[in-house]
């Protein structure tokens, strides 16, 4: 069975040919001290074997498309259509790298101009990038974009982002000398609270950074007055989105954000265990020279032809080096790929009816929880796809018996928010029927 | 002779689409901030979406069209597996908070990937977590603050680079808040250690280099710069884009590196995607463990689970554990290759790049500056070319692709002027490199004015890119815009 | 302008390939049986192959690349889903022998698959055995003797076929043994109903047409027919390569047909497959029924089982059951569209082919023989360009090669000379069809020499087909011999 | 979501430019009498809905990766590497049709001839077809062309070959005044009978057909002798193959066969139920005027560059018509390209590897059979990697039990065979593992 490396078999042809006599010679350079002889790890495997042993770790995984999950936190379940991953498995898009010479990737960068307009139309501002590694280092860039283009130090947000987001923010900013504030949640609505806002919001602030919906699955009510807060400030409106929600809900760009941020996987992405990610990241045409990240533009060829190119490279990492807007250079573009593939095939209308179904089951699926009688609500503000319950029982003891059922219950929030006791966030998406509702429902009834 | 396809592709927005529907309030949401104004995306049926992206498609070059000797970037083949096993669905479908109980095929996935990287690299212990090279060195960089800090030594804050690092290199220790301080390189193409000992002091956070570097040069004097670099209470960061090199001939964590990122879409076969996404795991020594992000993977009595407890860790880095598919795919290749694949790999790597060296250097059109041993890769000059014919490096690249051929990595590192950076890797045929070489050669006598407007076989031709950067079109609506001035 | 990719790729064993190992003698084999010269085929490592099949892939028009108006084919769209689903293991990786309680899925599928058929066609019952149309001709021809010779009617030797059939129903014919007589057709364009009631008699065993016929004519007599067909003791046969023109509209069961076969791969969107596999389900009326193959699939309290006491049957016409994954993928299809997408696939097929025809026999360049209406295909006559510019069809489809359009079926049905035959199907758009037109238009005005040379835009130029056939080279082996006699 | 037909939305666009009011007047040449309103068929469904339904249907199949399958009979489960299945999906490939224009096929007319030269040389003939079917339509083609070059009508074939088989034959030679004689096995050896055969051997012989390994997995030791009986006769030795054995037993081009047929599934192609099903056909060059089916030629373009094309094809039906060598049309070029591709991977060493592994597994698997005491040898020949055993308890119980522990046994052949009571065909390949046939047994030791 074949191997990769063909010139093993040529070995020493090739070898004669530079006048050596081994292999070894060619590591004569490496200190005798630390060279070694052999790793210690077992040895090759045919791809008949190793799909073999593959097998037998996926089998000790539990898919989602065995086990019913409401899980919420962000990542969940979405519908991929078989042709995203068709496109995406065309070896011309996926074997490819950074389109440094455009004359022979021009197929790449004429999608990935696609996906930042796709972003653009979505979010409702005027550029997007072509991918951050995923929403949390998004977070983390606008920040320290903010920083750059305010040349202030204070940075606001949520306190009920997720943590890992807060953490991975806190990671990005901490050299440059920024302080994170964290501005509460309105106990009742699960918003933000505006009074809190208002108090926090003064001229040392470089940016504003509020989840629509956030984190507890809350849409924002009041955003147009968090707007008018904003606007007159030299401060920035950095805005985190769910792109499914964009559907029905208003883009940022129509409540005048500067920045938009979000986390792209559920357009036509896996959850993959947390990978698969996509950084969405967009900003007003006048903030582009202090955007992170590849930016595609559109131009022409030496006959004059529409062509393709990166553009902005200057404020890269490979030509500004230390003083670039970022260190990122391998993104996340495959990973967009499969997202402007997604958008185009939902197309204005699907894009509507997905948003809607999520909206939809987001709504049954409380009522359904309530309707057990098991559960009640803490927050009043109106929510997406996600939200929070608390059980009116022992909550791990609810959730191991739904697992023996083959259901998945929600995210306890205890351990992040030790003011929402006994809390669930559950979430749910388009894939979601009338069974599983039912499944759920006659689980909590017999578990509970 | 090779073309590429070429189709009129246009935009996704200007093919017909169907009428959007008009959109009705939703009851449940304030009116004043649902979306009513359709989204100004086209409706367009499946047929062609699907043509739409394969003409995008044909009108790119990957690996799987040929050589792509991306000097760097270590574009090696992508075996079929391993993308086939990223997609079963019991490792796709997973959610990222899904009960241990329900995940140990995966953790044990993970648990065994960073001990296969420890092995490999000689290090102490490893996280999955960054998502490319760039982010694990933006790691590595936090982990040397964590470690400074925790030694209360809170006025380290340069990090020297020598002058031929990669560009992220500096970025990554300047985003981290750190003073970059670069030095030139010797004569040889190495680091300067007497002015290494010179920029060394009790303000240096850490010393940044690959090895071997960015020309393919094997620094030698590893062990002693690892001597003085710590002895000036510095730490040592291996940036490891190359080390496709010395697979199973040399660790870093031997060469007394103390941190090490791995690009697992370079050295372990996964795909670069256009760009991604990649994997960039850090390996650390036994003293920096504490610091590594949550959370870690840990074994108990056979089972896997994750551990959060960790009080020192500088706390995440990317928002779950880690490109996941991309880890699936270096595992897969790693338990393909084993230890004899791996070392036969960087053999081979290093035979080719020598093989194409030599000949390409005898062919005497091109310049190979600094030391002539090395590694995996190597960097030509054409500034003879230049100066005589004003053939510029660029040029070259262009017109290779006429050829069917990628072009190599052109100007770096910036210390080689007209830099074509040459990395053919292991899974390139001897046929595939004589090819090469002997375009290269042929190129080199060809027309200046032919070069010039190369190439002509690609889907367009040379691309203005400076008219892109004068006129920002960066989406659709920038072109309605343009096109309606005009 | 459209451009095909171009690679000069050399046979797999023109490639560089590793020596072969040395056999040794494999215990308990004699030696006399074993095979101890390797086998001539080289040993690439998989990069390579990778490429190879890249390349040639690349060097190949399909549905996916654009406009592929086979007539009499239906070239549609296939969707990925149905791509998809028909490699998922638990359909995939099914032995043919397994225990019923283990396939309750599969047999579930094709129990519902043949009802499906059975409403559509408006037959009695479905079989989905045969391979591929002209299999299920041959099936249906089979039927037909079983038939007669049940009814001890042994004297039936003649099938009857219109001169505008598909070459597969008088060959499929003559391979069950039957008389071929074709009779040729009216000056409509279809039958001859005054010369079949002459031809019928009582040898004739069946009549078989397909509806609309190669011409995209509805034969609206086909009630007429059926009865005096019937009225002579034959059997009507429906060739159901057409059938995308009528779906939901109307049904050869209704129009009297006795046995019809369908092209899943045609009107059911399961792909081509660059020549197959299809399937060609075999549907009958309720006398025929107990003819069909084994296994016939059952249906007891809510399981699934194979059927093999049918006495009657003619046996087998295929190992197995049929070619599962074509009848999965058209089960998808199927499903998807349910009665109003299939419908809408007839009307839509049928107006997409009536506006082709209409702009193109608008344009005056073109002939339109016989009556004007059509339904999903039509045929064109460049009679009137050869006999003015000597402009064959041969070249007008060789020249829109050019055009990144795939040309339609020429020379067929063999009574319009000089034919071009045009199925655009449901899934073109309207500017795609536009864009067809003006072609078709343009090249008709084109220099003849420029068309004679055609095409230039292909990977190679016009095939020299005469060559082909004087000088048969057919295998490798045969090459090298050709090449060692230069 | 989007549908797959663009022009319902131009549709009255289109009429209008038609001058026609509705659908409905494209279709007023049908009688009225037999027009219909509507199926009688569900509305259709979304690609998320029919997803979700094929995949309930799909959990109530067992697939052998699941289930431990032993069966014999032809098929059985082969590793197939993931490049085939890369390969045959790109849609290059599979969304084309038959090459008529060879200027926009090449990529798939040169994988044909190549192929074609793959299965020469795996088989020793001169020339190969594009493929048929599968091996039993093949045979019964070979009846047919036996005929159309002896022009005698009388075709030997063993008696142990598959009912499945031998009844495609029938059907495909009963029309055409063909006789089908068979052969007996060699009752000790599982072979053919040679006695008999020289018996049924005279003038009126169109061909003898052999399998090699036989049904019974039988290798045929004989072959020679069988060579020299047939040799200076007209008759044409018809040989059926499997193609995984050849790499390690002499291919029939060797032993002067003139057609040799076989089923190609094994060769990169799944189970698939059956289908996939691939119909290798082989023959001498001076008999290609008489093959059927395509045949894919070396030739020139109109610079003289190389190029290929479809040859020979006023052989085939839309030429010849009522006269041609076949009724074949569409054949099953996706699975011979699969079967091309995993020659190609294979290899020259790979494929040796695989037929070796293929015999040596199914040694083993005899044994481990025999081991257990619960089985008997009925025949003396040697077996490539399927064989039959003789239980010695009721069969049926025993598959039965085995089933429920997840281990499918082999096939039953009494119900085809009357004189090999309570016997089964097991069959194995190069995917079993150690693990695999110590299960088995342990099942075996628990059930019997
Ligand atoms: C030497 C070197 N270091 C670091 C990097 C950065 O890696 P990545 O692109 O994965 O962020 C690269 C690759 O681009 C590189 O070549
Ligand atoms: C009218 C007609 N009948 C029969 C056939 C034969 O079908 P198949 O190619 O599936 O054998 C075809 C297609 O080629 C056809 O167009």
């Amino acid at each position: 069975m074949p191997g990769f490396i063909p010139n093993v078999s040529w070995k020493n042809d090739m070898l004669k040919s530079l006048g050596l006599s081994s292999i070894d010679e060619l590591f004569s350079d490496i200190p005798e001290k630390i060279r070694i002889d052999k790793l210690n790890l077992p040895k090759g495997l045919s791809q008949q074997e190793v799909e073999r042993e593959l097998s037998f770790l996926a089998d000790k995984n539990i898919s989602c498309k065995k086990l019913l999950s409401f899980l919420g936190g962000g990542v969940k379940p979405h519908y991929i259509p078989a042709i995203v991953k068709s496109i995406i498995s065309r070896s011309e898009f996926y074997t490819a790298y950074t389109p440094y010479q455009p004359e022979a990737s021009q197929g790449f960068l004429q999608a990935m101009f696609e996906y930042q307009s796709m972003i653009a139309e979505l979010t409702g501002m005027e550029v997007a990038n072509a991918s951050m590694y995923d929403a949390a280092t998004s977070l983390g860039e606008a920040a320290l974009m903010s920083t750059r283009i305010t040349h202030e130090k204070c940075f606001l947000i949520p306190e009920n982002i997720s943590w890992e987001r807060k953490s991975v923010l806190h990671n990005y900013v901490k050299g440059t000398g920024i302080e994170v504030k964290e501005i509460r949640y309105n106990r009742e609505t699960g918003g933000i609270d505006l009074d809190d806002l208002k108090k926090n919001l003064d001229d040392t602030v470089s940016g504003v950074y509020l989840e629509n919906p956030n984190f507890f699955g809350i849409i924002e009510e009041e955003i147009y007055e968090i707007q008018e807060l904003i606007e007159d400030r030299k401060t920035l409106f950095v805005v985190g989105i769910d792109p499914i929600s964009l559907g029905i809900l208003k883009p940022p760009g129509e409540y005048n954000a500067d920045i938009v941020i979000g986390e792209g996987r559920a357009l036509g992405n896996p959850m993959d265990f947390g990978g698969s990610s996509l950084g969405i990241f967009a900003c007003k045409k006048k903030y582009i020279r202090q955007m992170p990240g590849r930016i595609i533009g559109l131009t022409k060829d030496i006959n004059g032809n529409r062509a393709f190119c990166m553009t902005l490279q200057t404020r890269e990492q490979h030509i500004r080096r230390g003083k670039a807007t970022s260190n990122i250079c391998t993104n996340n573009g495959l990973n967009a790929l499969a997202a402007l593939v997604y958008i185009t095939w939902l197309g204005s209308d699907g894009f509507y009816d997905i948003s809607r179904r999520n909206f939809e089951n987001g709504q049954k699926l409380m009522e359904i929880l309530l309707d057990s009688g098991r559960f009640e609500r803490i927050f009043t503000g109106i929510h997406f796809n996600e939200f929070v319950l608390r059980y009116k029982g022992d909550v791990s003891k609810f959730n191991t018996l739904l697992l023996e059922k083959g259901i998945h219950s929600g995210l306890p929030l205890e351990a992040y928010f030790p003011e929402l006791k006994k809390t669930l966030l559950f979430g749910v998406t388009e894939v979601y029927g009338e069974d599983d509702f039912n499944r759920l429902y006659s689980a909590i009834m017999e578990v509970s | 002779m090779f073309r590429f396809a070429r189709y009129n592709e246009p935009l996704i927005f200007e093919l017909p689409s169907r009428e959007t529907r008009e959109r009705t309030p939703i009851p449940g949401i304030p009116r004043k901030i649902q979306r009513l104004k359709p989204i100004s995306i086209p409706n367009i049926e499946e047929p062609r979406v699907a043509r739409h992206f394969h003409h995008l498609s044909q009108m790119n070059y990957g690996v799987d069209t040929g050589i792509y000797p991306l000097g760097s970037c270590t574009m090696k083949y992508n075996p079929k597996i391993c993308e086939e096993i990223a997609r079963w669905e019991e490792f796709s479908c997973l959610h990222p908070h899904q009960d241990a109980s329900t995940v140990q095929g995966i953790l044990q996935m993970m648990y065994e990937l960073e001990e296969m990287l420890v092995e490999i690299t000689g290090m102490h212990a490893f996280t999955l977590q960054p998502a490319a090279g760039a982010h694990g060195e933006l790691l590595g960089m936090l982990l040397t603050r964590a470690y400074h800090e925790n030694n209360s030594d809170n006025n380290r804050k340069d990090v020297i680079i020598p002058d031929t690092a990669h560009g992220t290199n500096p970025a990554s220790a300047s985003i981290a808040g750190f003073n970059v301080i670069e030095i030139p390189s010797n004569k040889d193409g190495t680091v300067d250690v007497k002015l290494l000992k010179k920029s060394l002091s009790d303000k240096t956070a850490c010393f940044m280099i690959t090895n071997p570097n960015t020309l393919g040069i094997f620094e030698d004097n590893i062990l002693e710069i690892a001597e003085c670099v710590h002895d000036a209470g510095a730490l040592l960061y291996y940036d490891g884009a190359n080390m496709n090199a010395i697979l199973g001939k040399a660790r870093p964590g031997d060469m007394g590196f103390d941190i090490v990122h791995l690009n697992l879409h370079k050295t372990f076969s996964t795909p670069h995607g256009g760009g991604g996404p990649g994997s960039g795991p850090i390996g650390v020594n036994r003293e920096l463990e504490e610091f590594l992000p949550i959370p870690r993977i840990i074994k108990e009595k056979n089972r896997y689970r994750f551990d959060y407890d960790k009080p020192k860790s500088i706390g995440k880095i990317k928002e779950f554990y880690g490109n996941i598919s991309v880890l699936l795919k270096a595992y897969t290749y790693i338990k393909m290759m084993g230890y004899n694949g791996l070392r036969e790999t960087s053999e081979i790597a290093v035979l080719n790049a020598n093989y194409m060296k030599k000949k390409i250097v005898d062919s005497k059109r091109y310049e190979l500056p600094y030391k002539q041993m090395r590694k995996h890769e190597f960097v030509l000059s054409c500034e003879k070319l230049k100066e005589e014919k004003n053939i510029r490096a660029a040029d070259i690249a262009k017109r290779l692709l006429d050829y069917g051929l990628h072009a190599p990595t052109v100007y770096f590192p910036l210390i080689v002027k007209e830099a074509l950076m040459i990395e053919p890797t292991e899974t390139e045929s001897k046929e595939d490199l004589d090819r090469y070489i002997d375009a290269l050669i042929e190129i080199a006598d060809e027309d200046v004015e032919k070069l010039k407007n190369a190439p002509y076989n690609t889907p367009i031709g040379r691309v203005d890119e400076v008219y892109a950067t004068r006129n920002l079109i960066l989406t659709w609506r920038d072109f309605k815009e343009e096109m309606s001035e005009k």
